[in-house]
């Protein structure tokens, strides 16, 4: 940031040399550059050049300026090469639609690859989104401004300061004029030649805030300041933060533990239904979950458009096609087994060798990307230390959800009754009329469909891919057998308390030993308690 | 599927559990049948037993003794706890509060059904329980007393006096003709005997019988009768089941167990006429 | 009923044929190999050799697997973790023997600790330059690791599927760990570029056919050993405990020291093949460990057919034989193939290749009594 | 591959492993045999099933122009099935049964290590095209894929020197190739003054899938006033998750730029790059680079897969790189013969696909330029600096203690694979 600026004054201090440096030599070089030479500029490789005519650009108050470097961040301002000019490029048919950048007039129509987007880099494209936040501290919308200051907050730039100060003056709404407030009181410590009275007062003023920026400048102060009042006030303001900071951090974890609890749910709890009502080790569950995941991928090729909707309409979907493929499953291969759960097992493992391979040969073994809707992405910014990220977030709240429609599922309909009597006992519920023939392949089913909602879920999180299911099969596993088999409560507290449980140990001990960890307690859990946290007397029990 | 108030029951039952790691606890040392001390009245003490799942009664302060060499029928109708009560004795299921002795030193309630059975107490399940992918003479050769070690089994081979017993054993229940075949595939008749014969192996001192005769025929009925009266003496008996006519002929003392309880004790005059077994049998006595 | 010693479970018929045609196919194999010259039509060459060595110590874990599992009706997710422990003892063993040779020319350290700033050698890796050492350590630590977990497991009464899910959760416990390489053990990449073992370079036909003689050796030994084991009466009880426990537990048996006895066995057994194995695949690394192998392991042995020690062996052999055939052949279609016959075998043929044949034969005979009943009609 | 060669192949195969060998029959085809080792199953074929049709692709068009010293090439595909033990013993069998002339394949070191011994011990000849630690010369092996040299240490020069990027978080699944890479960049950064406190190393396992901790845990890490960057040997199915999670975090990468350098076009093809944008790799080559060879390329490899939406990446180019060389060289040395090639190998100069040439030197690594491109919202990378010459790949790395004193050099008089310069002495392998 600092050198950018640096450079650009030595710049706008030396017109004429960058004048002349610029590849198009015009004698106007003595005036101010020209919006249009600023343009001819981006075609250089030099990024210093592009800064300084993005530099002039947005100085050169030009009307299309703001719309100009908005389209450089979009990749919109594209190098014609045919005709060596800087142009608006819109995609359009496998080719570039042309308008020229000043008047807006159209210039036809290039093919790919005579054209190509103007490269702008890291460097460029803060600088960009600093004069644009500098232009956005006048905008109406006060969160805009607001946005604009948190961004602007901690520059050392002095124009920037200056542009601050002027807000501040005029500044009536009270969020953006606190947040002016801090970014000027930083500017204030920052400053080498300030008075120890502002200083004071400066860090007064940013003790309450969770800053990055705050802290940083409280601890350079603590350590480099000679005045015992200032080293004082700021090591205390620390402490308050640091306190603060930490008990955000907890939280923080606690939040990671559940969200990963969650994933631990949407992958298990189908299982739950399989294995612990029905005994049956479905060692194919994985590859439901990723057929789940494939569907929503499919789902989002069918709208292109709707990226932000389209997941509603892949749940129910991926609930059929993961449902559909289980009772399949179910009636060509699991009701030979009843009552065999190793069996079960060893063909099930078959199957979801199968079910990969064939996803490998349809979709290809390559990962298949699936856009995360806008209301999906970003993080819920509760204060500058603690977020919840809100896929996260609404993946805990739909795995709570889903939880508890399997529950009234199986409680209130007419259906769960039945199942809840075939896993009890199977000879007795046939004797009063039940046809478990359907009712086991409906359960499993049932098992299968939550698999595929469970994919949804995680198409947001990890790779849409064929090696998707066996990465939580195992974990499936682990979970229904400690929370105590045919119970979802228990499911559900095995779930939660291991993702907990892994959040915590982790930070101490590492991804890999965490994992191995919780393993190795489960293996003795088991030992002393074979029936796992909620053991459940009945069919499912004894059979195993 | 747990119910939500289930769960709070659950998870203190969870936490109630002593000992972590059970198994990681020394188990009670096995005890040999020489060391059951029978020197006082009764061979088998039972005093305040009760058994509960989940708040349902099985053995409600159920007090029972057995003497030396006495062959007792328990009766009752179902649920009394008949079963409930053998699972006690033989260490599947552990009583609620009560004691539980056999002879005079040994505390069944802390012992393991292994311990059990090798301090000399056969039991003969409800549901004929034998080894059916092995021979009729394999599963008396399993049976056998003496030692149960892995290595000893390894490495000893069986002497021909046990040969001989184990025939001696299959012509009593009238098997050795069936001794080369496998077990799965014996009448269940046949199991019933086979299982008897089993039991006999152990050298039990005492006997637990339940619902002998199911599925037998007449004859095969009295000569269970013989060999049941026949073990009385030198083994105690106790027998369990549901035909009157069965019990009558058989036996000497009855013992009549409702709601896991006793209801009534004495000869099966005595009981057949003691008003409260009349009230609990009314209609049940002809099945 | 037979209690049969060794000589017995030797010289029976099956026995006999088992080892001869086992012994036979290796010598045979093995003569082609060095004594007819490479350019004949004859000649067998070392990665055949390789090959059918690989496919025997393959046998020896099925065979392994097929004694918790068949006779004792434990089966386990998590053999392929004994292998693999067995390997990475002999692995160790391979490594001291590089000595200086490495890339780095380290007398006292292997590569992967060069580079990874280890100083000295870790405690654990001390001893495993002696070779009688490390034949120890391939039957102690799978042996070990058996008896430990199965004593908490057979004590508290973990049976069937619960049992089948924890040894799941050990092996990949154990892929994790060593894939870190902290452990000590080269993380992902393993132990490889052997050069030789006992003297003798590993590049050289005469070592490859004498590992493969000794794999045989040891498979044929196994062989008559779990014959032995399980013609005796600890054979039987073994079996009673499989079919209904708790009446074994009435009758006085403490179930668990017998289920315990053959699982360390078991285990024992699946170490050797994996010392065996690793010598000849060159490379040893933490992908043994998962899961997926241990189940498809258990796949060799139903496809063979249970309890029957030599179906486990002749499934072993045909399944991966198939393997090697496919992936060379249209590699996209192995794993249907793979699935197909795991999931054909489970429904349909629970007796395995063995049981079919049984049943063929049996109908033959029938077949034959009637005939022969038929005549002098 | 037709049902006839299908069932041709089942006969060799079946044969070979039936134990009767029909050297005789092989040797007789009047073709050139060229063996590809990469995984079509198993969770590595993600990357190496690619890398088998950009093989096939050559062949095919190497064939159209004749084939090589007028025989065809016929290649023989086999299926490892990222199984690493199987790797040696597929190696063996494409040697000694199908007598193949050379091989191309495997994509992970711990693959490469177990082919290792077996092209060594048969004298066969492996090209390995994919970026890795180095750390390790063979006479029987090209490698045409990046050395560290060529790509982390380049990478680390433009976040120190353009970015002034002061605190470094160095982020890597747990195996070989980062660990060695992340021992060379410490020591690298060291003797740049960066002290320890700025530096942060991280493992995870592989196909790490929950990176909540370990993300938050870098953005304090990055928050402490010192400009910090992230540099990633995070390997495969791992990214895809990592980056959804630097996204939703927030974390910008004009604030934490995390520069990968096993994130390719083909991992960015199953993420959505938008909120990427801006985020770094080094590699030697991009598909955006606007080149005449390069769109060439492109387009034949869109014709030969039939889909216009398959990206090309550095791998392909390596491959590229490493067919045509063995082609020059077979041409020069007039034979097939492992060691004449190998010979002629040496000094063969062939265009790579960024409009430069890449020449193959003594240590059997080559010279190639290197490039850092920012990830854009299209899934593709926007060059933002290159090397200006040729970087030579580095087998032993000058950072790490125990190998700068070691050179690898394929001509006489050394010909060694670690040739000691302090004690000129040959060690290790090539020691017997």
């Amino acid at each position: 940031m600092q050198r950018v600026l640096l450079i650009v004054l030595l710049w706008l201090g030396a017109t004429g040399v960058a004048g002349a440096q610029a590849p198009t030599d015009d004698p106007a070089a003595a005036d101010p550059p020209s919006v249009s030479d600023a343009l001819a500029d981006l075609k250089s490789r030099d990024f210093d050049i592009k800064g300084a005519a993005i530099e002039t650009i947005a100085r050169s108050g030009h009307e299309r300026a703001e719309a100009l470097l908005q389209a450089l961040l979009d990749r919109g301002l594209v190098h014609d090469r045919a005709h060596d000019r800087i142009a608006l490029g819109e995609q359009a048919d496998g080719g570039w639609a042309l308008t020229d950048p000043l008047t807006g007039d159209s210039l036809g129509q290039v093919d790919a690859r005579a054209a190509r987007p103007v490269i702008i880099n890291n460097r460029l494209r803060e600088q960009i989104r600093n004069l644009q936040a500098v232009a956005a501290l006048s905008n109406p919308d006060s969160g805009r401004r607001r946005q604009a200051v948190q961004r602007l907050i901690g520059s050392a730039d002095p124009t920037v300061i200056q542009a601050l100060r002027e807000r501040q003056a005029k500044e009536d709404n009270t969020a953006v004029a606190d947040a002016i407030d801090t970014a000027l009181s930083i500017a204030v410590l920052r400053d080498p030649d300030s008075d120890l009275h502002a200083r004071l007062a400066a860090i007064d003023a940013v003790a309450g805030s969770l800053e990055p920026a705050v802290k940083n400048v409280l601890r350079d102060r603590a350590t480099q300041t000679d005045a015992a009042a200032e080293r004082n006030a700021a090591e205390k303001a620390l402490k308050a933060i640091d306190a603060r900071t930490a008990r955000y951090e907890t939280a923080d974890t606690i939040f990671f533990g559940l969200s990963l609890g969650s994933v631990l749910l949407l992958a298990a709890i189908g299982l739950a239904i399989t294995f612990g009502v029905m005994g049956v080790i479905n060692m194919a569950h994985g590859e439901l979950i990723m057929l789940g995941a494939y569907t929503t991928y499919v789902v989002q090729q069918i709208f292109p458009q709707g990226h932000e909707w389209s997941l509603l309409i892949a749940i129910p979907a991926a609930f059929l096609v993961s449902a559909l493929v289980g009772i399949v499953i179910e009636r060509c291969v699991i009701r030979f087994l009843y009552g065999r759960p190793l069996e079960t097992l060893l063909a099930t493992f078959g199957v979801s060798l199968i079910l990969q391979q064939a996803v490998r040969l349809i979709f290809s073994p390559l990962n298949r990307s699936v856009v995360t809707p806008d209301w999906m992405s970003g993080a819920l910014q509760i204060n500058p230390v603690f977020s919840l990220t809100y896929n996260r977030l609404y993946i805990i709240f739909f795995a709570l959800a889903v939880f508890l429609t399997l529950l009234t599922v199986l409680k209130k309909t007419r259906l769960g009754l039945q199942v809840r009597a075939v896993s009890q006992n199977r000879i007795t519920a046939r004797a009063m009329g039940i046809r478990s023939e359907r009712v086991n392949a409906l359960t499993f089913g049932l098992g299968s469909g939550i698999a595929g909602i469970a994919g949804v879920a995680l198409a947001q999180l990890t790779n849409v891919g064929p090696n998707l299911g066996q990465a939580y099969i195992i974990d499936s596993f682990m979970v229904v057998v400690f929370g105590g088999v045919g119970n979802l409560w228990g499911t559900l507290t095995a779930a939660f308390g291991l993702g907990i449980a892994n959040k915590f140990i982790e930070p101490l001990a590492g991804a890999v030993l965490a994992k191995i960890m919780v393993l190795v307690f489960i293996i003795l859990f088991i030992q002393r308690k074979p029936r796992g946290l909620f053991p459940q007397r009945g069919r499912a029990a004894e059979d195993s | 599927m747990s119910r939500p108030d289930s769960f709070a029951a659950n998870l203190r039952e969870t936490f109630r559990r002593d000992q972590v790691f059970g198994p990681l606890r020394p188990g009670t040392r096995p005890v040999s049948p020489g060391h059951l001390d029978t020197g006082g009245k009764h061979i088998l003490y039972m005093e305040d037993v009760t058994v509960s799942f989940d708040g349902f009664k099985a053995l409600n302060d159920l007090t029972l003794y057995i003497e030396p060499g006495e062959l007792r029928c328990i009766i009752g109708p179902n649920g009394a706890g008949k079963s409930t009560m053998m699972d006690v004795i033989t260490g599947k299921t552990r009583p609620d509060t009560g004691v539980c002795y056999f002879g005079q030193t040994l505390d069944l309630t802390a012992m393991s059904e292994t311990d059990i059975a090798t301090a000399g107490i056969g039991r003969k399940f409800q549901k004929p329980t034998v080894f059916p992918e092995h021979t009729a003479l394999e599963n008396l050769e399993l049976a056998m007393a003496g030692p149960k070690g892995t290595w000893h089994a390894l490495l000893k081979p069986v002497t021909g006096e046990q040969r001989d017993w184990m025939a001696s054993t299959l012509d009593t229940v009238g098997l050795l003709g069936e001794r080369d075949r496998l077990a799965g595939a014996l009448s269940h008749g046949q199991k019933q005997w086979l299982e008897i014969a089993m039991v006999l192996m152990q050298k039990p001192e005492l006997l637990l019988v339940d619902e002998p005769i199911a599925g037998m025929t007449r004859q095969e009925v009295e000569r269970t009768a013989e060999l049941l009266q026949g073990l009385a003496g030198e083994h105690s008996v106790m027998v369990v089941e549901h035909d009157m006519e069965f019990i009558r002929s058989i036996a000497n003392t009855v013992t009549v167990l409702h709601q896991g309880s006793v209801l009534a004790e004495g000869s099966m005059q005595q009981v057949q006429n003691d008003p409260k077994v009349i009230e609990v049998y009314l209609g049940e006595s002809s099945s | 009923m037979r209690h049969s010693d060794f000589k017995t479970a030797l010289t029976d018929h099956a026995a006999k044929l088992f080892l001869g045609v086992l012994f036979g196919a290796v010598i045979i194999v093995a003569l082609l190999n060095l004594l007819v010259p490479a350019d004949s039509a004859l000649h067998v060459s070392s990665y055949t050799v390789t090959l059918l060595g690989k496919y025997l110590c393959y046998a020896l874990l099925a065979l392994a697997l097929d004694l918790v599992w068949g006779y004792c009706g434990i089966l386990s997710l998590g053999h392929g973790a004994f292998f693999a422990l067995g390997g990475y003892a002999m692995g160790m063993y391979l490594m001291r023997q590089i000595g200086d040779r490495g890339v780095y020319g380290n007398p006292e350290l292997p590569d992967f600790m060069v580079f990874l700033n280890w100083d000295q050698l870790p405690w654990y890796w001390h001893g495993f330059d002696h070779f009688g050492f490390a034949l120890l350590m391939v039957g102690l630590v799978p042996g070990v690791l058996a008896f430990v977990f199965g004593w908490l497991a057979f004590r508290s009464r973990v049976t069937g599927v619960y049992l089948s899910i924890i040894t799941q959760a050990l092996t990949y416990a154990l892929m994790l760990a060593f894939f870190r390489n902290e452990l000590g053990f080269g993380g992902n990449n393993g132990l490889t570029d052997f050069k030789d073992i006992l003297g003798f370079s590993l590049q050289a036909d005469g070592t490859r056919v004498a590992l493969l003689l000794a794999s045989a050796l040891a498979l044929g030994g196994a062989f008559v050993l779990c014959r032995w084991i399980t013609g005796t009466r600890l054979g039987r009880t073994v079996m009673a405990v499989r079919d209904a426990e708790s009446r074994a537990r009435f009758l006085g048996y403490r179930t668990e020291h017998y289920k315990l006895w053959v699982f360390t066995l078991s285990a024992v057994l699946a170490g050797i093949a994996g010392a065996l194995y690793v010598p000849q695949v060159g490379i040893i690394n933490p992908g043994e460990f998962s899961p997926l192998n241990s189940i498809e392991l258990v796949v060799w042995v139903a496809v063979g057919g249970r309890a029957t020690l030599y179906g486990a062996v002749i499934g072993a052999i045909l399944v991966n034989y198939g393997k090697t055939v496919f992936t060379g052949v249209m590699p996209e279609a192995w794993l249907f193939a793979l699935g197909g016959l795991f999931v054909a075998v489970t429904v349909f043929l629970p007796q395995g290749l063995v049981g079919l044949a049984k049943n063929l034969a049996r109908k033959k005979k029938t077949e034959k009594d009637e005939e022969a009943h038929h005549e002098p009609a | 591959m037709s049902m006839k060669r299908n069932l041709k192949r089942i006969a060799q195969v079946g044969i070979a492993a039936g134990a009767i060998s029909y050297s005789g029959l092989v040797s007789a085809a009047n073709t050139i045999k060229v063996g590809v080792l990469h995984s079509l199953s198993g969770t590595m074929a993600i990357s190496e099933s690619t890398l088998k049709d950009t093989v096939l692709m050559m062949i095919e068009q190497q064939n159209e122009k004749g084939g090589v010293m007028g025989k065809k090439l016929e290649p023989v595909v086999v299926d490892p099935a990222s199984d690493w033990p199987l790797f040696a013993e597929k190696a063996r069998q494409l040697l000694t049964q199908d007598k193949v002339d050379v091989i191309f394949g495997c994509w992970t070191s711990v693959s490469r290590k177990s082919v290792l011994p077996v092209v060594e011990e048969l004298n066969g000849l492996l090209f390995y095209p994919v970026q890795y630690e180095g750390e390790e010369s063979s006479k029987n092996v090209f490698y045409t894929g990046a050395a560290p040299n060529q790509q982390a240490i380049p990478a680390v020069d433009y976040l120190l020197n353009d970015l002034g990027v002061e605190r470094f978080v160095l982020a890597g699944t747990d195996y070989v190739y980062p660990r060695t890479t992340n021992k060379i960049l410490e020591a690298y950064l060291k003797s740049k003054g960066i002290g320890d406190e700025d530096i942060m190393i991280n493992y995870t396992p592989f196909g790490h899938s929950d990176w909540q901790s370990i993300v938050s845990r870098i953005k304090e890490f990055g928050s402490e006033g010192k400009k910090t960057a992230v540099v990633s040997t995070i390997n495969g199915d791992a990214n895809v998750p990592f980056y959804k999670e630097l996204g939703n975090q927030g974390i910008d990468a004009a604030d934490i730029p995390v520069v990968a350098f096993s994130v390719g076009e083909q991992e960015l093809s199953g993420i959505d790059t938008g909120p990427l944008v801006g985020h770094l790799a080094a590699w030697n080559y991009f598909e955006s680079v606007y080149t005449p060879e390069n769109n060439k390329f492109i387009d034949q490899w869109h014709d030969y897969i039939g889909d216009d939406s398959r990206v090309t990446n550095d791998p392909m180019e390596a491959t590229y790189i490493g067919f045509n060389m063995w082609v020059k060289a077979v041409e020069k040395a007039k034979s097939t013969d492992t060691d004449n090639v190998a010979k002629a190998m040496i000094g063969i100069e062939t265009p790579n696909l960024t409009g430069g040439t890449a020449v193959m030197n003594k240590n059997h690594h080559l010279s190639k330029p290197v490039l850092i491109g920012e990830i854009q919202d299209n899934g593709q990378f926007a060059v933002v600096w290159e090397t200006d010459g040729l970087v030579a790949g580095d087998a032993w790395s000058d950072y790490l203690p125990d190998s700068k004193n070691l050179i690898a050099d394929w001509t006489a008089p050394i010909n060694c694979g670690n040739y000691n310069t302090k004690t000129k002495t040959c060690g290790g392998q090539t020691a017997q």
